[in-house]
């Protein structure tokens, strides 16, 4: 019940602002937010014990779809559990720093906000992968208006890139999700699309070569969305033009689909296909990590570089759960919080700088330090978070996937047979540099060194003259929320480690055993070359 | 088997409703009084009403079973389809005939002229039309077939040609009367090939002559094969479907409507028929297609969807947009038809046709209930900031361009998810895969009509447009844009609606049945 | 009156084996009459014509279900004949009412003056 | 004689391991050394937020320095010979039962786990280690409280803030019992180094030299990172205590080329934190700080974290000697290539600033020839030394309106109130410049001794070179304080008063401003000569400043005491400090630490002496020399300096020399011209690559094939009905053409 509240509470408030006059839509979407907020802690207060490693509630849902066996199954596990309490604080966030940045259609735009976080929500909470992809590809369609509508100069084709390039992958995944359903029925002979479900059809029954290519056709989706490296191209321009609010629930929420339907469908779906691509997506990571981090140290433009930023930092998240053992896993599980944060504290803190001075450009902006020092302290705090500082959340996310990466070898250490090991880490390690030098780089240029700020003719206007020089009460009520979420990671992440535990160790629960057959297949067929050779070369 | 006569003509009622109101309809448009005349939509309203209530009453299993058809529920789910998006396709249609000259005939310009008004029959024409597309789906033999065709056909190439005053709308009636008439003479011969093959004009002989191996399977491949072709005219499938851009975009936008609804019911209709009087029904065990005609209907469906997405991209025009639309999606819906009964395939064809009727009814009605000086319009610059002066108008547009698209929770997600599960049960994964693809150039296409209307600021072509006068096409949107959004909550009944459609044979009524025969 | 011939339909057809030879030459010429009624369609410009080529055509159709009804020794196939010519009459009423139409509108009967809508 | 050699010929102590340490929850106030800087920090932020305009951030931050300074009193008379493990709480710690135990343990529930606390492992090295930082801290707070009161206001509470997280990252640093939280220590302390560095943020130049330290001590950070997981990889284990006691364990000789990479990767770490080798040239700008900035973090303390990471993880490098070559080649290099470069500074701060270097090369050059014992000791008597240097020389900066050029100052020995000063720093030289029976003698000997005890060729150069390097430096520390306090006294400002405050910030930025004012400058020096020109009064310092240079030129002077209690025939303290840790413990081989193992060893000689005596004797000498030359150069007869340059300069065949110091060997520009130009101009190609082949070529191009195919089907909707029919039949015919063909081939084989 409470997940279902949960589900329609934003949904209930899209309602509501589109009934209500124009001048209290922020107040009633900010309402409605702390509402879903609320909800979610009871949920999370009621989630029976934070370890526990079936879903809550464990109740059937109604079925949607009989013939096809859809289900309207909502469920909550240690993972989904913290990724709607992560949707829910930034969409808090979101709409409250949205005040005074959205000026234009305002009813329109905190409705398309709800509605926004009322799909994230289902794909989080959705047991069935239907409703999973039902909740993941309708984010577009809010996505869409909220970057073509309230966007910079370019928002238009950005938000028709968007949308065309994560659809078009997405059903690539429907296909597989839907071939994995039929060989189910076809097997069983019922139709279901509960993803335990079709995990536990597809992790046994399916052939290796069909884990490959329903591995492939799952992964093609997520990684768009996550983004990876080659097919990232999409989110900077989508960033860049996107309100400071779409950004905030682009990098905080949206990407996190992609990773989150990794983790929850992709690997556990196909471990023979996840054992033998797991070096290609690795080595694609890593590229990731490095090429977008050195695209970053030549941006100028300051949300593209954190956009940039984006992509580096999913690689590594990305290396971490392909590492298949649980500190892998766990890293990246932890990574897409706190990229959700630290990300989403940036974008919102340069959204704060866009609003006064209307710029994004580096060389036009310096010194800040002076005129805005509480800004500029933010600024300071979730830079390091991102670049991973310890003690902060980055840090602990950051550490643990390479580390996953590390011991992720043939006779690991860690128990849990991997197929990357040291060398793997070794050159992922260079994104600790160059994250450290792209953000700073970006620092010294904004927050230190000679004032400067950008000469806006239109000063005096609407927003010139509303906003403190410095960060209002409003915005630092914001950015603290965020901040100590981040400390209190960083400091003691223990609860959630724990939490997720369970979840983590369930998705790789058949890992060990397809990279020990994977594995064992390669030195077959590398004993049977040589033994070829050898037989042709005498 | 057989049964009495006069048993077997209660399974015609709702077609002699529809006749019945036909002829009603067309004596009362030559009425001198307007009111009677103003009543004419509303009789045909209650005719296809009527029709679909009887549907309901009449087409009971036992008596659909003992009238000898290869599928024998089909015409429950099929007819009552068409009378319920004809019910739309009417109010779409509300206010477009005559009205210049109504309009002088209330303002007593013109003396009244029963030779010019056209209400009446333009009207009639719909209820032949649909009466035809329903007879289609109790056809119990070829003879049958073919008149329910030519009943269903012929009263829309004069649609088209009356639709609108405008030369377009003659050279359509042009294209389309030509290329039709063509593609019936390919028809016939593919039938008379059929019979040859068989020796027999019953739908159910051949189907026995056919798994029996009796029939000569050269020449039935050949007629197989013709007819697919020739009903690909019908459903606007490559290689006959060229005629549709420019048919849809010169008849008016209430005819180009029923255009893309209820001719390519037919053709699927009737191409199930026949592909299940060939053996590819779920009661022939195993069923089969002759595999090049198996190969032809595959070939055909991948080239339809791409194709017609492919011109889609490249449109200014509304409508002629929307003519490719209607391509891919009978693209879409021909790989049901590949699947197999024996899949699903067929009920997933039928579901995904009603998805598809109903979101077509809110763009079409959505354009529709939009003019510029009394001309209806026709370009996307139209649409840009229409959403200030037309709000419901562009919410339904976006509505059901979403749907198409097939996103997900709309109606047309939910077909297309089955149409999905029926080609990858039917082992078709690169067919499903090109659908996919498909489904995504599309997103191009769509997302101006969901774009324009709300996102863009309204441009200088924006100012001229106002409301049509009669506010039923925007209902008829509206109506259907709320079924889309909402009718994915009773799912379940509208699948097995169209499931019991499906299996060729009354013993498996079951859906469940149906999919998961070995 | 057809039950007697219908009753003695399998002794003819044993005792005439040269009966597929002679339904194939009708076959034959009936194909022959739809690839002049297909080639007269698409090379006149006359609309008439064309329309005079589309009824070839179903005739082509109509002489290749006679000669299978009388392969088969069945009826069916010539009553479906009788409907084809309703219909093909059907239709020319319609062409007709089409052609004079569309030649008030412009005053030829070429196809070709029809060609306003395309990409 | 070679390590294994000398290994094998030990006649020492059988080899017990690292003791193995005790959990003591009893000490867990000894969190306080964590919670008070805590406490100070958030006091800080907050006074920053309330914008005091007091001096209470600087009390705040001293008393709570102090705190720290008696906790960490208190625990080691608490601590004994065997190490302590105090666990606070649960940081990162998560296990999970194996999947694959292994063949040799196939069947057994293997648990393993990643554990890394917040815990304190404390013995003698820590606590060695800790009391220094935190004595020193508190002076140098108490300093700065004066040095910085120009800036009081929201600047001053930044100061102090970072004052506080750099000694709250040192002590979690020193302390952690675990390498992830010396990670965390390690990184703290850089961003401390940072955010100090970049104090004045309004120079360009300070914020390059901030990003600069972080960046360099970040390519340190990822070598340690490495190491760190390389360790786990290996060991399992990246808590001090379970390491050291698998190290214990015979090896397993499993031939892996991991536990050999372990100490590199660390090593890396280190030379990263203490600016050795290859990382050094963040160090020389990050003077760009605040004096009492330079003097704690980049001199006594934080660069010393690199020697106690080396220190701390000795057993796994004596695991692999070959390290601890590389170590000792780097230092040694180090040594000698800073105090080139410091011959030729002009720049007081720069000249110290290569000292630290120079003196932290020696350290490492200590920790390479297997004396833990003379590189911590050096870290401690430097400590001492190098803190009264730079906080003479801020007190000369502060004085003096920002003058640091060494040839604009004359003869402060004069001046009044700048007694103290003059005499801290020449305790300091002297103490640098490693003169007989100072304390930095005495532990520089122990490493340069050692390096002879080594015996061999590459060792021996070292120790040479090393020798060498004493010589010189001797030469620029007395170069600088014969300058500066000597002589006539003669003065001009500075171009800015430590350009803090705000007012004056923005003009002094400006590289504009600095070459106008040096181009003025022989005049002014000449008007001026007198030194009382402009209405400029140098002020002199205070007691909160006075007052601990005071103290720690004592304290360097007393850092002695322990070699003293040696030549007493006591027990020296800091050896036994070091002894008794990780550092000597777990090293599997005879260290040269003088009494117990190798004094019963058959020593090489030097020139004939025992190499103890040697270092003393030539050490003496090389050091007397130095004075000597720089005395002569510097006070005796300062325009032979000048004269010896231009003629230096005039011959083709010498002239690289002066160029190469002054330009220090242009590593900077090298390294621009290796790392920094090629990676930008990747970088620039990578974005070019993204915006225009993956978005423009691939994705955009992906999206206009679509279209294009579209376009060319446009054709055929040419708008003529014959043509569609046309079109329409011809694809009937080939299709049934097609499935005539398709009839017949399939139906063959039928």
């Amino acid at each position: 019940m409470t997940l279902w509240a949960l589900l329609l509470a934003p949904l209930a408030t899209a309602a509501a602002i589109c009934l209500a006059p124009a001048r209290t839509a922020k107040w009633i979407a900010t309402v409605g937010a702390c509402t879903a907020t609320a909800i979610a802690v009871l949920a999370a207060l009621q989630f029976p014990h934070w370890t526990s490693e079936t879903f809550w509630p464990d109740e059937r849902g109604p079925e949607i779809f009989e013939s096809l066996g859809v289900t309207f199954e909502l469920g909550l596990d240690g993972v989904s559990m913290l990724m709607v309490l992560m949707t829910v604080l930034l969409v808090v966030v979101s709409v409250i720093g949205s005040f005074t940045a959205v000026t234009t259609r305002e009813r329109e735009y905190y409705a398309w906000f709800m509605v926004l976080e009322s799909c994230v929500l289902l794909a989080f909470m959705a047991r069935d992968a239907v409703l999973f992809y039902l909740g993941y590809e309708f984010t577009l369609i809010p996505m869409y208006f909220l970057i073509a509508i309230w966007g910079g100069p370019d928002r238009r084709p950005a938000a028709i890139k968007f949308f065309i390039f994560t659809f078009l992958a997405s059903v690539v995944m429907l296909v597989g999700i839907v071939y994995v359903a039929s060989r189910r029925a076809e097997h069983v002979g019922s139709w279901s699309f509960l993803i335990p479900d079709l995990i536990s059809y597809a992790s046994t029954q399916l052939t290796a070569q069909e884990q490959f290519w329903t591995f492939l056709a799952l992964m093609i989706a997520f990684a768009v969305k996550t983004p990876f490296f080659p097919v990232h191209s999409w989110l900077p321009l989508a960033h860049d033009q996107a309100p400071t609010a779409g950004s905030v629930i682009l990098a905080g929420a949206l990407l996190k689909l992609g990773t989150y339907g990794a983790f929850r469908i992709g690997l556990p779906m196909a471990p023979l296909g996840g054992a033998e691509l797991s070096q290609f997506f690795a080595v694609i990571a890593i590229l990731g990590i490095i090429a977008a981090a050195m695209i970053c140290w030549v941006q100028k433009d300051v949300k593209k570089l954190v956009a940039y930023s984006s992509v580096s930092h999913m690689g590594m998240l990305m290396l971490g759960m392909f590492a298949l053992n649980p500190i892998g896993v766990q890293g990246s599980l932890i990574y897409f919080v706190n990229h959700g944060l630290s990300t989403g504290g940036l974008f919102l803190l340069i959204g704060m700088i866009y609003e006064r001075h209307h710029t994004k450009d580096m060389d036009q902006l310096g010194g800040l330090a002076r005129t805005m020092p509480v800004w500029s302290s933010f600024m300071i705090f979730f830079t390091l978070s991102s670049v991973g500082l310890p003690g902060l959340n980055g840090f602990i996310g950051e550490v643990l996937c390479l580390w996953g990466c590390f011991t992720s070898e043939h006779d690991a250490v860690s128990g849990y047979p991997g197929m990357l090991g040291p060398w793997f880490g070794i050159i992922a390690i260079v994104g600790l540099i160059l994250g450290a030098l792209y953000m700073l780089r970006m620092v010294g240029a904004i927050v230190w060194g000679t004032p400067k700020e950008p000469h806006h003719p239109h000063d005096g206007g609407d927003h010139g003259t509303r906003l403190p020089r410095d960060m209002s009460p409003r915005e630092i009520g914001i950015m603290l929320p965020l901040a100590a979420c981040c400390l209190l990671i960083g400091l003691y992440p223990k609860p959630i480690l724990e939490s997720m535990d369970p979840a983590v160790r369930a998705a790789l629960v058949r890992y060990p055993d397809a990279v020990e057959k994977v594995l064992a297949e390669r030195s077959e067929a590398e004993a049977a070359e040589a033994s070829a050779q050898g037989t042709v070369t005498p | 088997m057989s049964m009495p006569f006069a048993e077997r003509l209660v399974l015609l009622v709702p077609e002699m409703v529809l006749l019945a109101g036909a002829i009603v309809v067309s004596v009362m448009g030559l009425s001198s009084r307007g009111i009677v005349r103003a009543i004419v939509p509303w009789a045909t309203i209650a005719a296809l009403a009527g029709s679909l209530v009887a549907v309901v009453m009449v087409h009971r299993p036992e008596l659909a079973a003992s009238a000898d058809l290869p599928i024998p529920m089909l015409g429950l789910f099929a007819r009552g389809l068409l009378a319920a998006i004809g019910i739309g396709l009417v109010l779409i249609t509300m206010g477009s005939v005559d009205r210049p000259l109504e309009r002088a005939f209330a303002k007593g310009l013109a003396p009244f002229d029963p030779m010019r008004v056209l209400g009446g029959e333009f009207h009639a024409f719909m209820l032949f039309s649909i009466a035809g597309a329903m007879l289609v789906t109790v056809a119990s033999d070829l003879v049958w077939l073919f008149l329910a065709i030519e009943l269903s056909s012929l009263p829309t190439y004069i649609m088209v040609a009356t639709s609108r005053g405008s030369r377009l709308a003659q050279e359509a009636a042009v294209k389309y009367f030509f290329l039709g008439a063509m593609s019936t003479a390919i028809l016939l011969y593919g039938f008379a090939m059929l019979y040859g093959a068989t020796g027999s004009m019953e739908l159910l002989a051949i189907e026995e002559a056919m798994t029996s191996g009796a029939a000569e399977s050269s020449i039935a491949v050949l007629g197989i094969i013709l007819v697919i072709l020739a009903l690909g005219f019908k459903i606007t499938a490559v290689p006959m479907h060229f005629y549709a851009p420019d048919v849809y975009e010169g008849a008016a936008i209430s005819t180009t409507s029923f255009l893309s609804f209820v001719p390519k019911a037919t053709g699927l209709f009737v191409l199930m028929t026949v592909l299940a009087a060939v053996g590819w029904s779920a009661d022939a065990a195993p069923a089969s297609l002759p595999p090049e005609a198996g190969k032809v209907l595959w070939m055909v469906a991948a080239l339809t969807m791409t194709l017609g997405n492919l011109g889609g991209l490249l449109q200014r025009s509304i409508k002629r947009m929307l003519a490719y639309s209607s391509i891919s999606h009978s693209g879409y819906m021909l790989v049901g038809i590949v699947a197999g009964p024996q899949f699903g395939g067929f009920d997933a064809t039928l579901f995904y046709l009603l998805t598809y009727g109903v979101t077509n009814l809110a763009v079409f009605g959505a354009i529709a209930s939009i003019e510029r000086q009394g001309s209806e319009i026709d370009s996307f610059d139209d649409l840009a900031g229409l959403r200030v002066r037309h709000p419901w108008a562009s919410a339904m547009l976006a509505i059901g361009a979403a749907s198409l698209i097939g996103m997900p929770p709309l109606l047309g997600f939910w077909g297309k998810l089955d149409l999905f599960a029926a080609g990858l049960d039917a082992g078709h994964v690169v067919l499903v895969v090109i659908l996919a693809v498909n489904s995504a150039i599309s997103v191009w296409y769509y997302l101006r009509l969901i774009g324009l209307p709300i996102i863009a600021p309204a441009g200088p072509r924006t100012e001229g447009l106002e409301s049509s006068p009669s506010r039923f096409p925007l209902l008829a949107a509206v109506v259907a844009g709320l079924g889309t959004v909402l009718l994915p909550i009773m799912l379940g009944s509208l699948v097995d609606a169209a499931s019991v459609a499906g299996p060729t044979a009354i013993e498996d009524a079951s859906p469940q049945a149906a999919v998961t025969a070995p | 009156m057809t039950a007697p011939a219908l009753a003695s339909a399998p002794e003819l057809a044993a005792s005439l084996p040269a009966l597929p030879s002679a339904v194939g030459v009708v076959l034959l010429v009936s194909a022959i009459l739809m690839a002049i009624g297909l080639i007269g369609f698409l090379v006149r410009r006359n609309m008439i014509l064309m329309f005079l080529s589309t009824e070839l055509m179903f005739q082509a159709a109509a002489l290749a279900f006679v000669a299978f009804g009388r392969m088969h020794l069945d009826l069916s196939g010539q009553v479906f004949v009788i409907f084809i010519l309703t219909v093909a009459a059907a239709e020319a009423a319609l062409a007709l009412a089409l052609v004079v139409l569309l030649y008030r509108r412009r005053e030829t009967l070429s196809a070709d003056a029809w060609a306003e809508l395309h990409e | 004689m070679t390590l294994p050699a000398l290994l094998a010929s030990a006649e020492i102590p059988p080899f017990q391991g690292v003791h193995a340490a005790t959990s003591a929850p009893e000490l867990s106030w000894s969190g306080l050394l964590l919670l008070l800087p805590l406490a100070s920090m958030v006091l800080c932020a907050l006074m920053a937020m309330s914008r005091t305009r007091t001096k209470l951030p600087a009390i705040v931050t001293s008393v709570s320095f102090l705190g720290m300074f008696v906790t960490v009193l208190g625990l080691a008379f608490r601590v004994g010979d065997t190490p302590v493990v105090v666990h606070l709480f649960e940081w990162i710690n998560f296990g999970w039962t194996a999947a694959t135990p292994g063949p040799e343990r196939a069947g057994e529930e293997l648990w393993r786990s990643i554990t890394a606390n917040v815990g304190f492992y404390v013995d003698s090295l820590t606590i060695f280690w800790m009391l220094f930082v935190t004595g020193l801290g508190t002076l140098i707070a108490v300093y700065a409280s004066e040095y910085m009161e120009q800036d009081r206001g929201v600047s001053y509470s930044r100061f102090f803030f970072g004052m506080s997280l750099f000694l709250l990252s040192m002590s979690a640093l020193v302390m952690a019992d675990n390498l992830v939280l010396l990670y965390l220590g390690w990184e703290g302390v850089g961003l401390a180094s940072y955010l100090l560095i970049g104090y004045y943020y309004k120079k360009p130049a300070a914020v390059a030299a901030a990003k600069k330290a972080f960046i360099m001590n970040r390519i340190g950070d990822a070598g340690l990172a490495l190491g760190i997981f390389l360790t786990w990889v290996n060991y399992g284990t990246v808590e001090y205590a379970p390491l050291f006691a698998a190290l214990s364990d015979p090896p397993s000789g499993s031939g892996s080329w991991i536990p050999a990479a372990i100490p590199f990767c660390l090593m890396l770490g280190a030379f990263g934190k203490s600016a050795q080798g290859p990382l050094f040239t963040w160090l020389p700008d990050a003077m760009e700080g605040p004096t009492p900035v330079s003097a704690l973090i980049h001199a006594a303390t934080m660069v010393t974290a690199g020697v106690y990471l080396i220190a701390r993880t000795f057993p796994l490098f004596a695991a692999h000697p070959d390290s601890l070559e590389v170590v000792a080649w780097i230092g040694g290099g180090t040594a000698f290539l800073a105090a080139t470069i410091a011959l030729a500074q002009h720049d007081i701060k720069r000249v110290f600033a290569y000292s630290t270097l120079s003196q932290l090369g020696y350290m490492f050059l200590g920790l390479g020839a297997v004396s833990t014992f003379g590189a911590a000791y050096h870290v401690f008597t430097h400590a001492f030394f190098k803190a009264a240097l730079f906080l003479t020389a801020g007190a000369v900066m502060h004085g003096f309106a920002g003058q640091l050029d060494l040839r604009k100052l004359s003869g402060l020995r004069h001046l009044p109130g700048w007694k103290i000063v003059s005499w801290a720093m020449f305790v300091g030289c002297l103490w640098l410049s490693a003169f007989p029976f100072t304390s930095a003698n005495f532990s520089k000997d122990a490493i340069l001794e050692a390096a002879f005890i080594m015996d061999t060729p590459s060792y021996r150069f070292l120790g040479w070179l090393g020798l060498f390097t004493a010589a010189l430096t001797a030469y620029y520390s007395f170069r600088v304080w014969f300058r500066v306090c000597c002589g006539p006294v003669s003065y001009s400002p500075g171009e800015e008063d430590h350009g803090s405050d705000d007012h004056h910030g923005h003009d002094h930025g400006s590289p504009g401003g600095a070459v106008r004012d040096h181009a003025h400058e022989p005049a002014t020096s000449a008007h001026h000569g007198d030194g009382h020109g402009g209405g400029f009064h140098p002020h002199a310092p205070r007691l909160a400043m006075n007052l601990p240079i005071i103290l720690i030129a004592l304290g360097a002077v007393l850092s002695g005491i322990p070699a003293y209690q040696k030549l007493a025939g006591g027990e020296n303290w800091a050896q036994q400090m070091v002894l008794h840790s990780s550092a000597y413990q777990g090293s599997a081989m005879p260290l040269a630490h003088g009494d117990a193992a190798v004094e019963h060893v058959a020593h090489p000689t030097v020139l004939g002496m025992n190499p103890h005596l040697a270092m003393m004797v030539i050490g003496g000498v090389a050091g007397v020399l130095g004075i000597a030359i720089a005395w002569w150069f510097h006070l005796a007869n300062r325009q032979a300096a000048a004269n010896l340059r231009s003629s230096l300069l005039a011959s083709p065949a010498t002239r690289w020399l002066p160029i190469l110091l002054e330009r220090k060997w242009f590593v900077d520009e090298i390294y621009h011209a290796i790392f920094g130009v090629p990676a930008w101009i990747a970088s620039h190609l990578l974005h070019w690559f993204d915006r225009h082949v993956i978005d423009g070529l691939l994705v955009n191009g992906v999206g206009r094939i679509p279209p294009f195919l579209g376009r060319v089907f446009q054709p055929l909707y040419s708008g003529r009905l014959q043509g569609y029919a046309v079109t329409m039949s011809i694809s009937v015919g080939v299709i049934l053409l097609w499935a005539l063909w398709a009839w017949i081939v399939g139906e063959a084989p039928r």
